[in-house]
């Protein structure tokens, strides 16, 4: 190859490269490893990491995923294509996403889906900014936001917002029910807002007056944003039926839908709207159309909204997005149905319900809020959390989430979560081991940093 | 056929939901659905025949050879993908203790400095999920560089007429002006009309080297230093390393921040249009703005750094640490390279460009910087070819695939008329380039003797051309039972 | 293209290789390899290439309906393969000790617990390697049992005319001779021949019911007796029981010993020819004999029982404990249908059955056997076609292949002129049934107007209708490299 | 589609089995589990089993596989196909296997493979009956077998071919060298025998004398039959190349090409032959033809051999075979190729030696066998050997096989295999817990039946 190149060595190649920039050898990487020696290394990380039982929910769940999902999902043409930049070779994932939008468009009871984004948390961001792009009627740029919703999804939001002048406002929850306080949102009526944000359930597991806020928002000119778990909208009323005439924007995390918890990522979001606001949309759109015989086909459409076409001008910057996620969630919701979502669901919230009444039958522990919950809740126990979840997590459970962290109001709170992959007999362990944890923790034992050894 | 059009009433995947009964007691009923979603009601086999059948309708790197410049479609080694999904790893929650997740920590703390080491930057941080959010965070910490400094009134990054669109997008983005630079006809930048644009408003410059000309940009240092002098600073998109790892270091040249797509040169899988993974390296002086969380190593235990230990933060790009699957599976790739296979990677992608090239231009073909030499990917125009037997860059493109090739990126870089950017990678085998080079001429033959069967392309394929224009139209983006 | 032809001197998958430095110290020169073996030697990216597209040239259940009658062509459900390659079940050493084998022994008894209860026999032995394995062991323990009582002048099996192939190549393995019972116009056992081949010199009979005619023989009472009477033993060819789990169990009829297929009616995959697996179950009097390892449980510990603790044992019939991977597929499989649907495969496959059988012969088909209940499985004759309209039952079976279905079994049971056996299997839709009556009528109808559509099939597939004589005749079994 | 077929009730379609038969609901077997359900079981079942550190070989031998080889093998196309009946439909398969048979008759430097039979020892047993089948010369239906053959393939063979009168003769092995004795077996020479059996490496992982086996065959009307492990052929002789001109037939277990150890199977028997033998092969054959068009493809052949087509006449009885495995293998021997064979191959040989200097160095182990060894070797230990084997299964090591057991004459004699994956950890840890296993045993502790705790 050199010699028809016409080159005698590889280097030749690189003569371009000014001499005085060339890279030393890589000396910090070390030799490569064969399949065999990576093999083991990763063995050996994955067993240190053990596998406790999983009482911690805060945006990410441990769900049951059919075997056939990923088995698919990762067949070499799913997992090893490109953005279906050329149609007519990529029917296949074309017409999976076209498949999607129609389920997730379903599941939110809303007119458009588009392909996914990142995850929940840039999700939502996007559909800020889309949401001060889209609301003719206001000038505004500031959103309310509840301190309900997810702290991390605040932060995100921030962060990817704050650099184009859009200020959050947050709405503030009631301490008694654990829900975005009406009255104070009622007094805000009047103010220009671009939007405002709902969340169902919020991060306390609580199920938020989502009628009322997607009302109070339609009448105050307000575009209205549901950041929901599209697993709860199996069994709760879609953000599509909110109020009289439902949200204008519903987003969320795609992660129950069929991804394995793996660290955070990869997940992806979804993002849904009225059709009237789809060429403010972000993200990658499949339309169905025919090709030249008039035989249906699929394709990448309304991408004058997107940057390789408008650059500077487009929705969004975002070019890469979840498709394998998104390919696994739509084999994942086919395999499910409505009805087996619904059930899981169901199991979710029975084991939640099972779980706190375990708990609260050792007598010194409650729920923190009054007001109806979605398969996560928040706990108050006796004593501070940290030291009783490191303790927990040495009898290999982990206990839940430490709102204090978030929420300093919110003192000795723990945001627990049982999905339906959790037994009674985890059930039972976690119960068994919190007795214990408190008895010993009243005797004034002192909880040390503990190192799982598995 | 839709997957709903297999669907009927009742029908189900018997196994597939939890048999244990349950309530949604507590949930009161004016919060509780009404009427169930339209998902479709399907067997098991029925998911699976379709979605398999699905499948086999697309291309992909695994059945045809892909050369779609500037996306890296390259071997996605089959080992990073079973490991990443050892239970220990694909199930631990983002929010274990740290008790729990010392395997994890330990694999993203070493790739954070092996993404050091070969771009020579001095700080790394994992979290940006695509290339785009890594150039989010970069073009973030240029603003928030300003800003610390109170230096306010830089409102304008620059920009390259060839850069990814992206680029553009992300400077708006992040609350700033793009400022397009032209490109030279030798495919360099022109450093008159940068020396023009360049002032007090310029926070910065995004640049991507070897350029999405395929070509290395020579002059660099030069740039570096105006720009500096100026008082911007100097992004690296970094979507495409192939040709540069172990060879010349975005550090070395001068960069302040750089974006890498490990989906790319790292060889994470596509999937159909991602997940990807686009870590963020920086120099000291950008080191407390990159985007949280960080791993940090203490010696004994490694744990995560946010918010609070980093107060100067850009902030957090996701609810948790980013697409931590697809950075496991980029661990486990650069731990197979090693230092030795980080430049083989440069070597052959190079080799494989170069000699592509060379027989494409024999053939007759047009390389649109015919004076240099490629770096991992290169630009044909087919200009002469439309003129000359009116077919265009897509009736070649949409004929390769008839001859079970994918298309090469087609109209981009935009300034390049007619143009096909070229990327066959370094995994490809030899015989793998001349097939291509093969159908070329093939397609160019049958453009001269019966032009139809290439403007009519493709015929073998699932489908026919496609009616865009349609599709944008009269859209159609969900599907609507009949009736 | 073979892979051969990608095969280039030197190449190679990199990481594929230990990289520990290795000696072949101590072996003597004489018997160390002279020549390297012509093995391919690819990249990585070529072998995962080539075989993808390899696989794309089959039909599977995945992909297409595969109504072969016989061969039990349902849905294999995806936990089966992932469950039963979970790492302490892959990785577990056959000689592994009882310490570390409990969890894999305790799944085997059950499935052993299982057999006996779907089956109605006494003790069951889960070696034998697949059906035709399965009916080696069953058949010598027939004749383990005369030899052990000495009643050693029983020389012959006896077999219907309708039987699989592999009925009486066993009964030969075993040191038989095979003798032929011929069947009624009404599919049932001809009950008089049965009666004239019957004597002292009789070992046994092999029988399937359901039989291979997709027919329930409604005399199997009076067969059992009448085998008894004469001295000799009931053997159940219990290939396919998808049409009686849970309605009827060989036991209850009066065989004395039966093989099971689970690779059929415990849905392991086929894999393109196998593995499979064929465990044995026999009534108590057979019950010494059965082939070795057994597991046994005493409470606490589970344990293999062998020849030491099974004096009377036929012995072992493969180095360890048979398909164990797939045995455990099998026993993934059982649990999640559990008693209810054990019985809905009964009553789905022949639901299956019936209706496709009715929808076709509405369609103007015959069927063998039309005063016949189809069971799992039917026979359509298709001599009517051949003589009218010129197509035989392999020119429809080819032709269906354009259709996207596969062909049903052809020419099997023999007896049956132009025969199609048709098993739909429960796990399809009524929309497949319904696309495969609807193939049939269209390809009739070409049959009359274009018959050479019908004669030439497939059209379609990768290759057209193969040249199965020179096959046979210019023998080239393997690839040599030309020159 | 009752109504369809004329009938109310699904009962109504098994009318024609008497009522005395039906049979009662099958209680034993329980509800059915969901895959959630199932997935848990099989989760603590596996769990039960732990993941010892496995010296044991013994015929089944835990290598490396690619991770490509299982995601391929497992695609639907090749893993839900049936037998290729037809060929059009079934190229994929068909191609692959006569890929196959094209490497294993490489591999045995033998004129013609099959396309698998069952496992190794029951190949064997095929081999055997073929050979009593194809040997003219010889009216004989014994069988020379050495005893240094694996004692499950000689019960096997046992098993599968004493029904039609064939029968198998010890041939002894040297009690210095683990070498089949050539004086014994030079002694039988004129008398009839149908076959001669040779494996390479024997049991005892000693090599075998086989050019002078194979020579001996062939001078005195035998066939020769050769049972090898197809990994060590990557570097030894070939059976196709022992003594002057080759042994008839080859055949053995495929399990080191790609097969999990899987608890015994499946694995897949491979058995190659001249070519003058062919007809008398049991098992499918794959040619490479021609269709209508003269394109190449490729189909079943040589079917008349078959039962479907022959029935009683059959070479066998054989049907479904191990197509699956010989799936995997053929991955796995275009993955590695010659040079990454021969260089596992090497990695498990050497591993082996420095395992045996390890234990050797501990000063009261011996390898019993002077005789040249490849890949698996015997030692001579100070005690008894099951006593030391639970010991050390209680540290989750899986010490070797205990000879005794099938050879009383070899005491306390323990066969060691170490492949390539296991690490020079792995072997320090079992010499230091041999190490302390031999103190303690000597200051007479008494074992007891460990259970092991996972
Ligand atoms: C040069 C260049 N920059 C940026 C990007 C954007 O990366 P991503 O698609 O991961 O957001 C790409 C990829 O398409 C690219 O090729
Ligand atoms: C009725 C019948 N008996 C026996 C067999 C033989 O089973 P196997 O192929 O598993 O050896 C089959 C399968 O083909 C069969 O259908």
């Amino acid at each position: 190859m050199l010699s028809a190149i016409g080159v005698t060595s590889i280097d030749e190649l690189f003569d371009e490269i000014p001499d005085e920039l060339r890279a030393a050898p890589l000396e910090g990487i070390g030799p490569g490893l064969s399949e065999m020696e990576i093999d083991r290394l990763m063995q050996e990380k994955a067993r240190q990491d053990g596998q406790p039982i999983c009482f911690i929910g805060a945006g990410a769940y441990d769900h049951h995923v059919p075997a056939a999902v990923w088995q698919i999902a990762t067949r070499g043409e799913f997992y090893t294509a490109y953005t279906p930049y050329q149609a007519e070779a990529s029917q296949g994932t074309l017409q999976l996403l076209y498949e999607y939008q129609t389920m997730m468009a379903e599941l939110m009871a809303m007119e458009v889906s588009n392909a996914s984004l990142y995850d929940g948390a840039s999700a939502l961001a996007e559909a800020v900014l889309m949401a001060v792009r889209a609301n003719r009627k206001s000038k505004s740029k500031r959103i309310l936001v509840p301190r309900s919703l997810h702290p991390a999804y605040r932060a995100t939001v921030h962060t990817l917002v704050r650099n184009q002048g859009i200020e959050l406002v947050e709405l503030p929850f009631d301490a008694a029910t654990g829900q975005t306080d009406l009255a104070i949102l009622e007094a805000h009526a009047g103010e220009d807002f671009a939007a405002l944000v709902i969340p169902q359930p919020n991060f306390f597991g609580v199920l938020e007056p989502v009628d009322e806020m997607a009302d109070f928002a339609r009448k105050n000119g307000l575009l209205s944003i549901a950041v929901v778990n599209p697993l709860a909208m199996a069994v709760l009323v879609p953000p599509g039926e909110w109020g009289a005439e439902g949200v204008d924007i519903a987003c969320g995390d795609g992660q129950p839908l069929g991804a394995p918890l793996s660290s955070g990522g990869p997940y992806f979001g979804f993002l849904c709207c009225r059709q009237k606001y789809v060429r403010q949309m972000p993200g990658r759109l499949i339309g169905r159309t025919v090709d030249l015989d008039g035989k249906e086909g699929f394709t990448l459409t309304l991408q004058a909204r997107e940057q390789h076409i408008r650059r500077s001008k487009a929705t969004s910057n975002i070019c890469t997005n979840q498709g394998l996620m998104v390919t696994a969630a739509t084999i994942h919701m086919a395999l499910l149905g409505a009805e087996g979502l619904a059930q899981t669901a169901a199991a979710c919230h029975t084991n939640l319900d099972r779980l706190v009444e375990k708990l609260t039958n050792l007598g010194e522990i409650e729920p923190r809020f009054s007001g109806p919950v979605f398969h996560e809740t928040v706990l108050k126990l006796p004593m501070e959390v940290p030291g009783v979840l490191r303790t927990l997590a040495a009898h290999n459970i982990l206990g839940g989430y430490d709102l204090q962290q978030d929420y300093p109001e919110l003192e000795n709170c723990l945001l627990v979560c049982a999905t339906e992959t959790r037994t009674g007999e985890d059930l039972d362990k976690y119960a068994t081991s919190l007795q214990r944890v408190l008895a010993s923790r009243r005797q004034g034992a002192c909880a040390t940093m503990v190192r799982f050894d598995p | 056929m839709l997957i709903f059009q297999h669907s009927r009433p009742g029908r189900r995947a018997q196994a597939q939901a939890p048999k244990e009964k349950a309530s949604l007691d507590g949930i009161p009923e004016h919060l509780r659905r009404r009427s169930k979603p339209r998902l479709p009601e399907v067997s098991e086999l029925q998911a699976v025949r379709h979605y398999t059948k699905l499948s086999q309708k697309n291309f992909s790197i695994d059945t045809q050879f892909y050369p779609l410049g500037s996306c890296t479609m390259k071997y996605n080694p089959r080992a990073c993908n079973s490991l990443a999904a050892l239970p220990g790893l694909l199930n631990r929650h983002p929010l274990a203790p740290e008790s729990h997740s010392q395997g994890f920590l330990s694999a993203m703390h070493e790739l954070q400095e092996i993404l050091k080491e070969v771009t020579g930057m001095a700080a790394v941080s994992l979290s940006p999920m695509a290339g785009a959010q890594g150039e989010f965070a970069g073009v973030a910490m240029i603003r928030a560089y300003h800003d610390a400094r109170g230096d306010t009134g830089r409102t304008e990054i620059l920009v390259p007429d060839a850069a990814h669109g992206t680029n553009p997008a992300t400077a708006v983005m992040c609350g700033y002006q793009a400022r397009e630079i032209p490109t030279l006809a030798n495919g360099d930048v022109d450093l008159e009309a940068l020396e023009q644009a360049l002032g007090p408003q310029t926070a910065g410059i995004m640049l991507t080297n070897p350029s999405t000309l395929g070509v290395f940009e020579r002059h660099i240092a030069t740039i570096a230093k105006m720009v500096h002098e100026a008082g911007g600073l100097l992004y690296y998109d970094g979507a495409n390393l192939n040709a540069i790892l172990g060879r010349v270091r975005p550090g070395d040249m001068g960069f302040d921040v750089i974006h890498m797509n490990l989906h790319k040169t790292f060889s994470t899988p596509h999937g159909g249009g991602g997940p990807g993974a686009g870590p963020v390296g920086v120099s000291e002086r950008l080191a407390p703005y990159l985007p949280v969380p960080l791993v940090a190593f203490d010696g004994h235990d490694y744990r995560f750094l946010t918010e609070k230990e980093r107060p100067e933060t850009i902030g957090r790009l996701s609810a948790f640490a980013g697409n931590a699957g697809i950075l496991l599976r980029a661990y486990v790739y650069a731990k197979m390279l090693g230092t030795e296979g980080m430049r083989r990677v440069a070597d052959f992608s190079t080799l494989n460009a170069n000699y592509l090239m060379k027989r494409l231009v024999e053939a007759g073909f047009t390389a649109a910087y015919p004076e240099r030499r490629a770096t991992h990917e290169f630009i044909l125009t087919l200009k002469k070819e439309a003129k000359e037997l009116g077919v265009s860059a897509m009736d070649f493109a949409k004929r390769l695939l008839d001859y079970d090739l994918h298309a090469p990126t087609t109209y981009f870089p935009l300034l390049v008329p007619e143009c096909f950017l070229i990327e066959p990678t370094e995994t490809e085998a030899k015989e793998a380039l001349d097939a291509f080079v093969e159908a070329m001429v093939k397609i160019r033959e049958e453009a001269e003797r019966e032009p139809e069967t290439v403007k009519g392309a493709p015929w073998k394929l699932p489908v026919r051309r496609l009616d865009d224009v349609r599709a944008a139209r009269e859209l159609d983006l969900k599907w609507e039972p009949a009736g």
